[in-house]
């Protein structure tokens, strides 16, 4: 049973359109690359899926049908979010950020703590503050405090030192095997993305131009849909 | 002037203090935690106390009213909140203006049109009515120290709310990204339904604790409206604390500058310039006051630093 | 003959219970007299002075009436006498008198069928003195017409004062005023606060539980307002030119047709609308607007049957008048007056020495 | 609706609806034509600092007052024939309109800039809060203020004169403020294209940014906060003209939501959206007068339906979101 | 050894116990690109706000051109010719690309007091913006509302607006972030073209764009600078690798 389903999703903002028509269908324990250019409609994508932007077409997550509910029950049936440009609470401290969205289970502050120990040192330092990779790993925490069945990392590691990047993919890698979470990623570096993802959708002016299995992304589709 | 009579005017500067905190508790929430520009907070004043004096007119029970006001204000704050205030949350502050403007006109004339024109009856219970003697013989009517008391009271159980309660933390994230809040699986609309409610329900509580001593009439919420405002920002965006502070202060200098300025300027001029111009500069009091803290800390007291 | 009035008064906000009472008055007369040729235009001011002069414009230019009255608050009718007497209509003011328009401001076509200002606190202080008070503390909000109450007071008052303070318009709060009072060793108690600022202060003074009698004008304790205050009002004694009790049969008329038509008691404001519609409506008898000279003779005249009883013009056409002391009392559940004597006798105001007219 | 398109009808119309009362001789449509004329300049004043310099100000009945107050003050002592002032220099009241004028905007803008100096420390809420305490200063100033009337105010019998014209007459005084906000109009629309419109509208919505390409977003919004309370001031003079009368009303924080009001009414940085709350306003409340005693139930459901089913105002209802430039 | 653009000298900065630049001593020679690098909440940011004139340094001087700079504010510093991009874009959402633009054309010359006469007339504005528009690709771009640019397309305004100053030293923080590979690799091109305009103090997380691009880094952990040097002796830092770069060198 899939535990994603797009189909056909066209979406808007305002008057203007950003999405046309894309399909994607995700397994569970499954990992994801959602690739494109730049403005091809990626964040729109997962803003959709979150119930953040109106929408028409199908949408379907674990057999409920996203399209009628608010953002908050999509949130509750297990979706996490790690949106574009950190969208930290500034005004609240790190420990008030990650439990504003606290739901149970294997995350907890302890255990998001082992996985970034900077934001323990910071604990009760407004988010407003913080430096812009450690806004980042709020925003990761927080989305993993609500222990979510699907994550979804849109462009997670921007601006995380190498290091902290390679724990992070080494620590999500992890988390897949232990715990079956699926997760779509948007991330800039392709080599990252093929090593842990299993699968990609490629998006192009708001439409799916091409989905399928990670490896079967040649050097011919890459060149053609991302540029490198 | 005595010591004791001072002693008694700081008294009644701090009693007044609490009084305005009291006041301005709703518009804590409302205002300083959730954000929202309401300018009909003293219009849910009004509703409180006039609810009050209606169900204390029928019943002659003080408690029931208390009840009647808080209810009434509650449910006009629930009104409120999801026909207009919830379309408003997107768009900037000034359309919370416009849009609580006009409640202003509707619920004050609204009021009128129910009740008539005319100032309402509500009493003080005769259980804490009259004076008492505090130490140093000051005679003190017992009720302004029930305010005093609930006063308190009600400032304690906000700073838990919203410091120590996760609600309380989920409701400021709402303030800084709704959208955001929601997305991690926040039911942020019920949330802020159910704490606008509260704001006005502690706005028609405070209407109908300080309108017994004082006019249940249309109208009466607009001063309190600014004194609200005013105690707010003196204390900081945000802070439960600093709106204590800030209502403190506010009642001292109106309270002091009231009596003393009067009597300063009789120093240096004859007295009947020094008491219209020592009034005149009292009335101004509280806004130099104001407008001294904002210069000094611009974000107020205790306000969270850029 | 026909007239068109203008009335341009309170009907909405917070002071709308008096011009309602005003209007109400008025048109009650207005209907008493049988007359259907007089037309009345009502606008409500808002109780702000810009509306009131783009009203009273609107009633001379466009309504093109030949009298106009209603206005109820001095600041209001400051912003609009002035300009409406010098476009050559009448105005008949039933409430407001400021002392400006009494004096070196008053004017042929200025008619005030109230009082001056000043004239309740006179008999305030006139009363204080009759009762034996020698030391008075006195407050009144910071404005023109409260620092016109306390020289109104001072005026009359024999003796010393034991303070005296101007509180801010619109407060709400008298703690520190009352335990002012408290120290200062006052016998009495003057105080004029009008409105909301006056229930507050009765309340607070009341709940204080010092004993120190209070006097004041008739405003904090006219019909409207006293259930209000209730109980703590209970006792004080008041200063009118009007009370329900005055015995004269145009007041007793007034009284039990006012109840009949309206369902409520009339106020003080009711009696001055009805007493301006009277007067006008006898002026009417004798003469026509269109003839200014003979109509303001006939205005002037004031040959009608005023609620208060005896009822004359001075020289600047304020009133000339008994000026009473009311207790409040408890008529079974309502509050209201009962008159206990005669404060001023023929009381005219300070001013008119100064009106050149 | 194009934008253009709708400004020029309500330009005309403006200019239509009293020249049309002339004609029927109904002064008094004259009169209300100018009371909306006069709002809708204090409006544009003020949306010069909260349209475009995001300074949500809740303070500008101060300037509207002090032009209220410098028409009084000057025609009442020329209506007294004393001087305003004998030392250190001679100053006469005048019944000139020019020079009330330039009185009017000068004490408004150095007012504008001392409560702008000391206010743009703060901002957002706190800006509003601040404008607001300085606005009830004034106003308590001129209740108490017993020399010029106090709460009651001050009359002036007769309107002031304008070279050439009668001022007495509806018309020509209302013709008087047409020309006046229509140039103030023009400045305003070329002011907004300028490259100084264009830095204030970022700094705005970006001080830092400003900041960082070598200008001075406080100092920007500065000048807007002048420049805006200079015109209010103006419209203040004309208001004071208007009604032959000023009182501390003009003061209140009231008339400054008032103000505020016409502005988001019409469309907070629209170049016409003041004109059209006013004249809405004006319009409304006229009409709405006679409906019953509880007309304010009407307005305020008509403003809460504006608001919430007309984004932008109304000039935001008829033509959508601004064009971003030619 | 010809002076250095840019440089500070013992430059601190606490915030409360946190020493968050701590005696940082660099410099900015002409025609060089100079990349910071170092883990999060090194003090990156913070040594480039220091730089710019957001936050003043505790202790330490700040020369630009010759000149001590450390007490002027900000936009005297942009005039002189600091042009700078932000870690999170700065830009007027509600205006257009090219408005975005024209500003820093506006600030560098010296013009926002002109109040009558349209900004969009004045050529010598426009041509500059327009070139600074043409030189990051967004020329189709530049009737949009900046709003309606997806993230990557907003860092490339961002620097479109550091250009249009037409500056003397550029001082970027994390150009590339949120930029696709596509768009990494033209600005790094990009970048490197620029330095014969101006010398760049780079702060970036890009490894890719750094060992490419940068003439020297330097590595700041805990608010010190702990190395200094060119690509190849960075790459071969043992301490540099346990910091900050792991696995990746
Ligand atoms: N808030 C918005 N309002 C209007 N249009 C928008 C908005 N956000 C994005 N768009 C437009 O929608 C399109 C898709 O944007 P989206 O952010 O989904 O792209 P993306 O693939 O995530 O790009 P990037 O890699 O740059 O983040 C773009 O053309 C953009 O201009
Ligand atoms: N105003 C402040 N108050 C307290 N701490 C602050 C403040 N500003 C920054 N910090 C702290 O100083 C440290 C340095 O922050 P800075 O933003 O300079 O890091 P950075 O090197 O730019 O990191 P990144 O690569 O993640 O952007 C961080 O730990 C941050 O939390
Ligand atoms: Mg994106
Ligand atoms: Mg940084």
């Amino acid at each position: 049973m899939t535990l994603l389903t797009l189909r056909n999703v066209e979406a808007s903002y305002g008057v203007s359109p950003a999405l046309f028509g894309v399909d994607l269908s995700l397994q569970p324990g499954e990992v994801m690359a959602l690739m494109g250019r730049n403005g091809m409609g990626k964040s729109t994508t997962v803003k959709a899926i979150c119930r953040m932007v109106p929408t028409r077409g199908t949408l379907q997550f674990d057999g409920h049908d996203l399209s009628r509910l608010p953002s908050h029950r999509a949130a509750r049936l297990g979706i996490g979010l790690v949106p574009e440009g950190r969208r930290c609470f500034s005004s609240l401290t790190v420990s008030q950020n990650l439990s504003a969205a606290a739901r149970p289970g294997h995350w907890t502050f302890e255990t998001v703590t082992k996985l970034f120990p900077r934001l323990a040192e910071r604990r009760d330092q407004k988010a407003a503050t913080l430096s812009g990779g450690e806004q980042q790993m709020v925003a990761i925490a927080r989305a993993l405090m609500t222990n979510p069945r699907l994550l979804i990392l849109d462009e997670a590691t921007e601006g995380l030192a190498p290091l902290v990047r390679q724990e992070i993919w080494a620590a999500l890698t992890e988390l897949k095997r232990s715990t079956g979470m699926s997760i779509i990623l948007i991330d800039k570096s392709l080599g990252e993305l093929s090593r842990i993802c299993e699968r990609a959708t490629i998006l192009e002016r708001g439409t799916t131009v091409w989905s399928g299995a990670m490896s079967d992304v040649t050097p011919e589709i890459s060149t053609r849909y991302i540029g490198v | 002037m005595s010591t004791i009579l001072i002693i008694e005017q700081v008294l009644n500067g701090l009693q007044f203090g609490v009084m305005l905190f009291l006041m301005a508790a709703g518009l804590t929430l409302i205002f300083g935690v959730m954000g929202l520009i309401n300018l009909a907070h003293g219009s849910l004043y009004m509703i409180g106390a006039f609810a009050a004096a209606a169900v204390a007119g029928l019943t002659g029970s003080f408690l029931l009213a208390l009840f009647a006001a808080m209810a009434a204000a509650a449910m006009a704050g629930v009104l409120i909140e999801t026909v207009v205030i919830r379309r408003l949350y997107a768009t900037d502050h000034l359309d919370q203006v416009l849009a609580t403007f006009a409640l202003i006109l509707i619920f004050s004339e609204g009021t009128r049109w129910v009740f008539g024109s005319f100032p309402l009856f509500l009493d003080i219970p005769d259980a804490v009515s009259g004076p008492v003697s505090l130490p140093g013989g000051i005679q003190y009517p017992l009720y302004r120290l029930v305010l005093i008391a609930v006063g308190l009271a009600v400032g304690l159980g906000l700073a838990l709310l919203i410091n120590r309660t996760r609600n309380g933390v989920q409701i400021r994230a709402g303030e800084n990204d709704r959208e955001m809040i929601a997305a991690l699986g926040v039911d942020i609309s019920r949330l802020y339904t159910l704490v606008f409610a509260l704001g006005a329900a502690l706005a028609g509580l405070a209407g109908a604790l300080v309108g017994a001593i004082q006019s249940v009439q249309v109208g009466m919420g607009e001063p309190v409206l600014i004194l609200a405002f005013v105690v707010i920002v003196i204390g900081g965006i945000g802070s439960i604390k600093g709106a204590f502070v800030g209502a403190l202060l506010v009642g001292l200098t109106d309270t002091l500058g009231g009596i003393f300025l009067p009597e300063l300027f009789k120093l240096f001029t004859d007295a009947a310039t020094a008491t219209s111009a020592g009034s005149a500069l009292a009335s101004m009091a509280i806004y130099i006051l104001m407008g001294a803290v904002l210069i000094w800390r611009p974000t107020g007291l205790y306000g969270a630093r850029a | 003959e026909g007239v068109k009035v203008g009335m341009i008064t309170t009907l909405s906000g917070g002071g709308a219970g008096l011009g309602i009472d005003v209007r109400d008055g008025f048109m009650l007369a207005v209907k008493q007299s049988g007359r259907d040729d007089i037309e009345v235009v009502i606008e409500d001011d808002q109780r702000k002075p810009d509306i009131a002069v783009q009203l009273a414009d609107k009633m001379i230019q466009s309504e093109k009436v030949d009298v106009m009255t209603g206005i109820i608050w001095s600041n209001l009718a400051m912003a609009v006498v002035p300009a409406t007497v010098a476009q050559g209509k009448f105005y008949l003011s039933p409430n407001a008198g400021p002392s400006a328009l009494a004096g070196k401001g008053c004017h042929p076509n200025y008619f005030n069928v109230a009082w001056q200002n000043d004239n309740l606190h006179e008999a305030a202080g006139a009363y204080a003195t009759s009762a034996g008070y020698s030391n008075s503390f006195i407050l009144a909000p910071n404005y023109p017409a409260g620092q016109d109450a306390l020289t109104g007071y001072k005026r009359t008052f024999g003796g010393e004062l034991a303070g005296e303070l101007f509180t801010k318009l619109g407060q709400t709060d008298y703690a520190a005023e009352i335990a002012q009072i408290r120290a200062s060793g006052a016998d009495s108690v003057f105080f004029f606060l009008p409105g909301g600022m006056g229930i507050s202060f009765l309340k607070q003074y009341a709940d204080s539980g010092i004993d120190i009698p209070v006097v004041g004008p008739a405003f904090s304790f006219d019909q409207g307002i006293l259930q209000a205050v209730g109980d703590a009002a209970l006792g004080v004694v008041n200063t009118s030119q009007w009370s329900k009790d005055i015995d004269n049969p145009t007041n007793a008329a007034f009284v039990e047709t006012f109840q009949a038509e309206y369902g409520r008691l009339p106020s003080l404001y009711a009696s001055q609308g009805f007493d301006t519609a009277n007067l006008l409506i006898s002026a009417l008898a004798t003469a026509s607007p269109a003839d200014a000279d003979a109509f303001r003779a006939a205005l002037k005249a004031a040959d009608f049957d005023s609620t208060r009883g005896d009822f004359a013009f001075g020289p600047n056409h304020h009133p000339i008048q008994d000026i009473y002391a009311r207790e409040v009392i408890k008529e079974g559940d309502v509050f209201t007056n009962k008159i206990i004597g005669v404060a001023l006798e023929d009381h005219a105001d300070a001013y008119a020495a100064e009106c050149k007219m | 609706m194009s934008e253009r398109m709708v400004n020029s009808v309500v330009l005309i119309g403006l200019c239509a609806v009293p020249i049309w009362a002339l004609l029927v001789d109904e002064p008094f449509t004259i009169t209300l034509a100018t009371r909306a004329v006069i709002f809708a300049l204090a409006a544009v004043g003020l949306n010069i600092a909260l349209g475009w310099g995001g300074l949500v100000s809740l303070g500008h009945a101060v300037f509207f007052g002090l032009g209220g107050y410098a028409m009084g003050i000057l025609a009442h002592h020329a209506q007294t024939f004393t001087p305003v002032m004998e030392w250190p220099f001679l100053i006469e009241g005048t019944k000139s309109m020019p020079v009330i004028w330039l009185v009017a905007m000068i004490s408004a803008g150095v007012a504008a800039l001392v409560i702008g100096l000391l206010s743009l420390r703060t901002a957002g809420v706190y800006f509003i809060m601040i404008t607001l305490a300085f606005g009830q200063m004034f106003y308590y100033f001129a209740i108490s203020w017993a020399e010029y009337g106090g709460e009651d105010g001050l009359s002036i019998y007769v309107r002031n004169d304008f070279p050439g014209l009668n001022t007495l007459v509806p018309i020509h005084f209302f013709a008087l403020c047409f020309v006046i906000l229509c140039i103030v109009l023009f400045i305003n629309a070329r002011l907004i294209k300028s490259p100084f419109g264009l830095a204030l509208n970022a700094a705005r919505q970006v001080p830092t940014r400003v900041e960082t390409v070598g200008m001075d977003p406080v100092r920007l919004k500065l000048v807007a906060f002048v420049i805006s309370g200079v015109i209010t001031g103006l419209a203040g003079a004309l208001f004071a003209d208007l009604n032959r009368f000023v009182s501390p009303t003009m003061f209140s924080w009231q008339m400054s939501g008032e103000i505020m009001i016409f502005v988001i009414l019409g469309g907070v940085a629209r170049l016409f959206g003041p004109v059209v709350g006013a004249v809405l306003f004006v319009v409304l409340e006229h009409f709405l007068g006679g409906l019953s005693n509880y007309w304010h139930i009407y307005l305020g459901l008509l403003l809460l339906i504006i608001v919430l089913f007309a984004r932008g105002g109304i000039i935001g209802l008829l033509c959508g979101r601004g064009r971003l430039h030619d | 050894m010809t002076n250095p653009v840019l440089a500070t000298h013992n430059l601190s900065k606490s915030f409360g116990a946190l020493t968050a630049t701590d005696d940082v001593t660099l410099d900015l020679r002409a025609g060089e690109i100079h990349a910071v690098i170092g883990p999060n909440g090194a003090g990156k940011s913070t040594l480039i706000a220091q730089i710019c004139g957001g936050l003043t340094p505790d202790r330490g001087r700040i020369e630009f051109l010759g000149r001590d700079v450390t007490q002027e504010p900000t936009r005297l510093r942009a005039r002189a010719g600091l042009g700078r991009t932000f870690q999170i874009s700065a830009l007027a959402m509600e205006d257009s690309v090219l408005q975005n633009v024209m500003l820093g054309a506006l600030g560098a010359m010296g013009r926002p007091w002109q109040f009558l006469r349209p900004a969009l007339r004045d050529n010598a504005l426009r041509d500059r913006a327009e070139a600074a528009l043409a030189r990051v690709g967004l020329t189709d771009a530049r009737a949009k509302r900046t709003a309606e640019l997806s993230h990557g397309q907003r860092r490339q305004l961002e620097v479109a607006v550091a250009l249009s100053l037409q500056p003397k030293a550029f001082v970027m923080d994390e150009p590339m972030a949120g930029l696709g590979s596509e768009g990494s690799r033209q600005l790094t091109g990009f970048l490197d073209s620029l330095r014969a305009d101006a010398p760049i103090l780079l702060v970036e997380h890009d490894m890719d764009a750094v060992f490419a691009l940068a003439d020297r880094i330097s590595v700041l952990v805990y608010g010190k600078v702990i190395e200094t040097g060119t690509v190849a002796e960075i790459r071969a830092s043992k301490a540099v690798r346990d910091a900050y770069l792991g696995g990746e060198a």
